[in-house]
């Protein structure tokens, strides 16, 4: 059996993470792994799509650039009779098997963790690229968690701007510029993944913000890091390995035209196009519960705790 | 030359003027060219000789003054405007496009069609060969690059132009100065020719030996002003040197302004 | 020297393409061996061909616009930006895609016609233009839909992009091998001809024959494979893609314009010498805003293919494109000094990349790598070319 | 003509640079209206000049290579490249900062040294090298980490880039302003008595002090108003932010390079006339081969103020950074056709471009529109170079 | 020319040759110069002469032969070997960067330092002044771009280099093509004063007035081979014209490759 995986971009470092999750659950089942990454472009990732299966993928497993883009490429693949598992990233079309973290629910945890730490006050919203539909997604789920704060007065959105292709140092600059239009007014920051999280910090302290609620996602290891040591308050985690290994094993049990046990029927999409579906859980990681990712073997506990004082630190640096 | 028309000038260029920015390149200058004839245009670096035959060949606007060809107003605005005219014009610097062949160079700008509208490339090979001939019967690689042409040739292609298209009026911007003696003797015969078929020449020179054997009359310009006209016989060398160095007209020699 | 070897270098081969043709080929076999098979196998042709069609569009006119001594950075941009506006205007507004087509060509063409005017008639560096203006339109496609990805879902619209009903099947495939082949034949037999009649020396019979031979075989071959590869689950084979039949219509014009107008000669002309060309009355200035509008006609083409191809316009359409647009252009042969470039070169151009890049996949080389590699084979080709040029003492 | 005139006419200014500094006071004042005074706040003013540096300081040696007929697409990728090396080193590798940066520092100069000899020895456009540099250095940016973000934790490193504690202070701030102040009154000074000396004519004196008081009223008003922002929580006002001096002393250097030095001189002669410089002797591939090394310095300064002042480097690190680079020098006056430029030019270019970002992000206007009118910006900033130019009749 | 030393040859190039891919520019040529000697360098176009003093001047390497300078052995290899050896330079395309001034292109490549190994401009400066005020008494605007020049203006920087370098041999490379009579008449003067302080001077020209009224010896090439060297008061015109065009050494005429 082949299974040919689609990446969109590897410029988030978690993806190494799923990867080797996939290739490992793979290797177990005597599958064996081809994949090609289509560095950021819709484009390029249909072109990928093809020489997966012009490799042989008797199915595959696509983290979509673009869930409409992408459409061509699964059509290809149905028409192939070649199950497609959509990854982490809903693709709306008949047949597919989409396995994932929902994004708009990652949106929402973002949103829950802030909330949760700061009911009211002024709020920054750094959304991500704005080329990538997810930041929509994200967006749209950090709002409904908000939005009766937001109607009832008590959070005001005092900044909101895209970050261009994700950059880091983009948001930094954002942020930099929303602190000094609210004169440093702001009691939180939603920002949508761990790469920009890392901008708005670096923004913050240089300007001598501390303690305020930031989220992130992804688990990057420097966002834990930064988890542990008080200057981001959340980081949704979605466990790659959990991910990868659970679409890996629905890729060969689908190539083998049997059904997927866990799966459940879904139609929650825009389109309400009715899928198989398998949720797993995204779990917000905040200093409460840091240890679950050093017992999850995530990252290793010095590296979580690098620079963290183990006396005023989290428990899990303890 | 008696069987020339005496009346009636090929060109007539009246109070010709050219500004760039501040500078009056050109100066209110008035000169004529009748057919068979060459007129020497003289004058140091700088004097305004290129400027005043691009205004005439299209390549520069005219600010001042009018042109008349064959005694008609003309409206030179374009290289093409006097292309129409009958006006061919050998540039020092040739304009070639070094990348295109001899034949391309040729016909540039004015490229035969069939009648498709399309490029007639057999016919312009065919056409153009002939008249390279007629120069040089040596010239044989005419679809290489002019990049790889040697000078002479180079030079060969350039004159073709103005044979080809039939030019009544012929203007020659210093042809000869980067060219060796026997090129130079190739030029001076194609003058000559031209001369006997009525075309009428402007010839920009410095070179008196040049100015003396091919030019009927001669002109002198200085600072973008006209200096005077003469016929060429009714001066020395001495004197065309005074008008050019110093803007000295010479004595007692009457300025003639036709044949 | 040998007779042959005579007629070989007095034929007017263009042994740069040649050697193009061999690379390409040399790749071909490479790939094909380490990939045991694959690489060319007749789906995988297909693929690279419809993967290179949209880049490949956009270079054909690139060419021109570097041989005329300009370059076009915003390619990307404006196809994206024209792109979007089409999907939008079909999906949001729901308008018909010829209308929709139509609205994007007139914006491409009037962004075109803006960049150069700023070029041609103020003279601003067409780098300074366009790099503005790879900024701007970037921007103004995301302004168009507000970021909005807008689905294009026009059964028949989609097939201008390949993909499952988008190739023109067996018979017409075989049909359309046998007119190119003919015209080749035709257009040989014509130019003996014409130059029999100016008695301009012709070349030897067995050399034109060859030089008919090799397109015809490339064809005849490039359609067999086409018509061999069937899609699962589909019960007729597929034939050549509208995508590449668009590109091949697309070179094909192009090489037209080129080789037979005088606009393209005035190209030409203009990047050898463009004092020159203003001195024997070419109009410069029209011919270069020609040549931006001709490039506004070639984007919306690819921008079409393009949002058919993915059945959706994105806001990053055609990001980076420039890049593999310049590259391909160059690597085709194109001096960046202007006045040399062919358009069948940046086919080639096109194709060695996306051939790489496809192969390299094949063989599961990771994205770094990959990136490295590509960027290392555009200063390769170009190293070569100047050595070439060196060679035979063709500086440009 | 006016004897006041008639001096500032013939005074070696470079009427350019005073317009181009009168356009960014201009853009400074609208949106210091728009944005209810927000713009000129120290607080502001202090972003910005961060939020300049790195940009800028790439921008001072893009100039230069510019000037020298060449052109560096592959800045961002390098950077990208060594930023992340560095990063690693310290992070992963757990080496010492100083160690590190000199390892990315060879290794950026050695990166500068291959584009460098492939432009200057092979001959092959730099365009073409370092677009290829463009892709393969994003491609090995991603490899050094494998992607992985690379925290920058150490503390004195981190003031390289700014932020909290990366400013010099009240005290040191009013020093180095009067260090400057003198330095400026003594060159004036010496530069008048050797004109004497030599029997060449001087500037009136009053023209010669208001040369020196412009500058002087530029530095005190900065270093006043960075001496005014104090970072909430912190019971001291910033002071100059050590980007900013980084950047300004690297202006510095390469201003005296530029006027000072026989390099400096060379990279000039050889933009202006590349056979001319050949001729009477600059070893033009040699100075060529220096200009690339002197990228890769900088590029490393750069690299390491932008992990610093990030506190992390990361795989996009300096993506699309080239293009603002340029749009820098370019906006700042350096003709794309090579021979002039400034680096005061490129300063200002610089300033003005993030002046109009940032300026726009506190009025809060949208991405795609920043877009559009950053692209706009560029272009018009060129447009008026080349109206510039024509009408002072100098044509480039 | 009695104090001039007669065995002691300036320059002596020995069998000199080089090639350009398949074409041979220069073939075995050798050639000599003395101190306050011009030596008129005469050949049609592509004969070679700008390559066989390209080589001299240090532009192109020497594919082979030697090159003696005061007797002994030189490698000249780059512009720089050939200035130490006291060989300046004035091409016909004058060889200069026009976005810089007249004071920075007299020095371009030799630029004065201070002791820290700084530009010295002011002393660059004050010395540009004399030297352009030796040649032309109006030229002020030393420090606007040379693109900004006139003509002449632009010629007075070229030479300038020589003269302040104190060229002990020196190339002219048709340093009079695109002047005027006035300009001419500067240049002619030049070379007599440059030639009474004992400077060897090559002088490649078109124009067989100069050669005449300038040279003491010439040396005529064709197809990159030297068809003869003689003193130019043994051979006319005509004698000189059938060399350079036919390559056809003048009968009963003894060839002179020394003073
Ligand atoms: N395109 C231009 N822009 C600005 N000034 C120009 C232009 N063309 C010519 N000039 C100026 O006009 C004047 C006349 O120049 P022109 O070329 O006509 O002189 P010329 O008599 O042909 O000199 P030469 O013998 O050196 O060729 C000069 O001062 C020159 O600098
Ligand atoms: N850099 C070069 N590359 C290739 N060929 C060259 C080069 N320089 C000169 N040649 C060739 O060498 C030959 C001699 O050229 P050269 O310039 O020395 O002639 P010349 O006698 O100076 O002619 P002219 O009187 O036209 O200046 C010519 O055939 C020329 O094409
Ligand atoms: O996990 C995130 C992913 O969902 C988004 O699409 O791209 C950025 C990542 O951080
Ligand atoms: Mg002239
Ligand atoms: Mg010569």
């Amino acid at each position: 059996q082949v299974v040919g995986v689609s990446w969109s971009n590897f410029q988030e470092e978690r993806w190494k993470t799923d990867e080797a999750a996939i290739k490992a659950q793979l290797a177990k089942d005597g599958a064996s792994y081809i994949s090609a990454d289509a560095g950021g472009s819709p484009e390029k990732q249909l072109a990928d799509i093809d020489s997966l299966i012009a490799k042989g993928a008797k199915a595959l497993i696509i983290l979509a650039m673009d869930k409409d883009a992408i459409l061509p490429a699964v059509n290809k693949a149905n028409q192939q009779k070649i199950p497609v598992v959509a990854y982490d990233r809903l693709i709306e079309a008949p047949g597919v098997f989409y396995i994932t973290f929902d994004n708009v629910e990652v949106g929402r945890m973002q949103a829950r963790a802030i909330l949760a730490a700061k009911p009211k006050g002024n709020y920054v919203m750094i959304k991500g690229s704005p080329t990538d539909p997810n930041a929509n997604f994200l967006r749209g789920g950090q709002q409904e968690i908000i939005d009766a704060a937001v109607k009832k007065g008590d959070i005001k959105i005092v900044g909101e701007e895209y970050t261009d292709g994700w950059k880091p140092e983009v948001a930094q600059k954002n942020m930099e510029q929303i602190i000094t239009k609210t004169g440093g007014k702001i009691d939180a920051v939603v920002a949508s993944n761990d790469g920009t999280a890392g901008g708005v910090v670096a923004a913050l302290t240089a300007k001598g913000i501390k303690g305020i609620p930031v989220s992130g996602q992804d688990g990057d290891h420097a966002a834990l890091n930064r988890v542990a040591l008080g200057s981001q308050t959340v980081s949704v985690w979605k466990d790659a390995r959990d991910l990868g290994r659970d679409a890996a094993a629905a890729a060969v049990v689908l190539a083998k035209g049997q059904k997927v046990a866990a799966a459940q029927t879904w139609s929650g999409g825009e389109k309400k196009v009715a899928l198989q579906a398998q949720f797993l859980k995204p779990v917000p990681v905040t200093a409460a519960n840091l240890d679950l990712v050093v017992k999850a073997g995530w990252i290793k506990k010095e590296d979580l705790c690098k620079g963290v004082d183990a006396a005023k630190g989290p428990a899990a640096c303890k | 030359m008696s069987a020339v028309n005496e009346k009636q000038a090929l060109v007539d260029m009246r109070n010709i003027g050219k500004s760039f920015g501040g500078v009056h390149a050109v100066d209110d200058v008035s000169i004529k060219l009748y057919p068979g004839e060459v007129v020497a245009l003289l004058g140091h670096n700088g004097a305004g000789k290129s400027t005043l035959m691009k205004m005439l060949a299209g390549a520069y606007p005219i600010d001042s003054g009018e042109v008349l060809i064959s005694g008609e107003k003309a409206h030179i605005r374009t290289p093409v405007d006097a292309q129409r005219c009958g006006i061919e014009s050998i540039y020092q610097t040739l304009a070639l496009a070094d990348n295109l062949d001899a034949v391309a160079n040729l016909f540039l700008g004015r490229e035969l069609l069939t009648r498709w509208n399309t490029l007639d490339d057999h016919r312009m090979d065919a056409d153009a060969r002939k008249v390279f001939h007629r120069l040089n019967k040596n010239f044989k690689n005419v679809r290489t690059p002019v990049r790889r042409l040697s000078g002479g040739q180079r030079q060969v292609v350039a004159i073709s132009r103005a044979i080809y298209f039939n030019a009544k009026i012929l203007i020659m911007d210093e042809p000869t100065a980067a060219l060796g003696p026997e090129e130079t003797a190739m030029v001076g015969n194609l003058v000559r020719q031209l001369k006997a078929d009525g075309v009428g020449i402007f010839l920009i020179t410095h070179d008196m030996p040049d100015v003396f054997g091919l030019s009927d009359r001669l002109a002198v310009m200085k600072n973008g002003k006209l200096v005077g006209t003469y016929r060429t016989t009714d001066v020395v060398e001495d004197e065309v040197l005074g008008m050019i160095i110093a803007g000295k007209q010479p004595e007692g020699k009457a300025q003639t302004h036709h044949l | 020297m040998n007779p042959v070897l005579n007629s070989l270098k007095q034929a007017a081969i263009d042994w740069r393409l040649v050697m193009m043709g061999t690379v390409l080929a040399a790749i071909a076999i490479v790939f094909n061996i380490l990939s045991g098979g694959l690489f060319m196998s007749p789906e995988n042709l297909y693929n690279i061909a419809q993967q290179t069609a949209v880049v490949g569009i956009v270079a054909t006119v690139v060419v021109l616009i570097i041989v005329a001594r300009h370059i076009d950075l915003s390619v990307g941009s404006v196809m994206g930006f024209v792109g979007v506006l089409i999907a939008t205007l079909m999906y949001t507004a729901g308008w018909h895609w010829v209308s929709a087509s139509l609205v994007g060509l007139a914006v491409a063409i009037a962004v075109s016609l803006y960049q150069g005017a700023l070029t041609a008639k103020l003279g601003v560096p067409s780098f300074v233009v366009t790099l503005g203006g790879l900024m701007s339109f970037r921007g103004a496609a995301f302004l168009v839909a507000d970021g909005k990805t807008q689905p294009v879902n026009d059964a028949f619209f989609q097939r201008l992009g390949g993909g499952f009903d988008g190739a023109i099947g067996v018979s017409a495939s075989w049909m359309l091998a046998g007119v190119i082949v003919l015209a080749l034949m035709v257009q040989m037999w014509a130019k003996r001809r014409a130059k029999a009649s100016y008695d301009v020396p012709n070349n030897p019979l067995w050399l034109d024959t060859a030089i008919v031979l090799v397109p015809v075989v490339i064809v005849l071959a490039f359609v067999a494979s086409m018509n061999s590869y069937q899609i699962m689950n589909k019960d007729v084979p597929q034939g050549v893609p509208i995508p590449v039949l668009i590109w091949g219509a697309v070179a094909l014009v192009l090489s037209f314009i080129v080789h037979r107008t005088r606009f393209g000669r005035y190209v030409f002309a203009m990047g050898g010498n463009p004092e020159a060309a203003a001195l024997v009355g070419i109009p410069v200035r029209r011919v270069t805003l020609m040549l931006f509008a001709l490039m506004g006609v070639l984007i919306t083409i690819a921008a079409m293919v393009s949002i058919a191809r993915l059945n959706a316009g994105t806001n990053s359409l055609g990001t980076s494109m420039e890049l593999y647009v310049i590259a391909a252009a160059v690597i085709g042969g194109t001096a960046l000094a202007g006045g040399s470039g062919s358009i069948l070169g940046s086919v080639l151009g096109a194709l060695i990349m996306q051939s790489i890049d496809s192969g390299m996949l094949l063989l599961d080389v990771s994205i770094g790598v990959r990136y490295v590699i590509i960027g290392q084979v555009l200063i390769a080709a170009v190293v070569f070319d100047v050595i070439y040029r060196r060679l035979t003492g063709d500086t440009v």
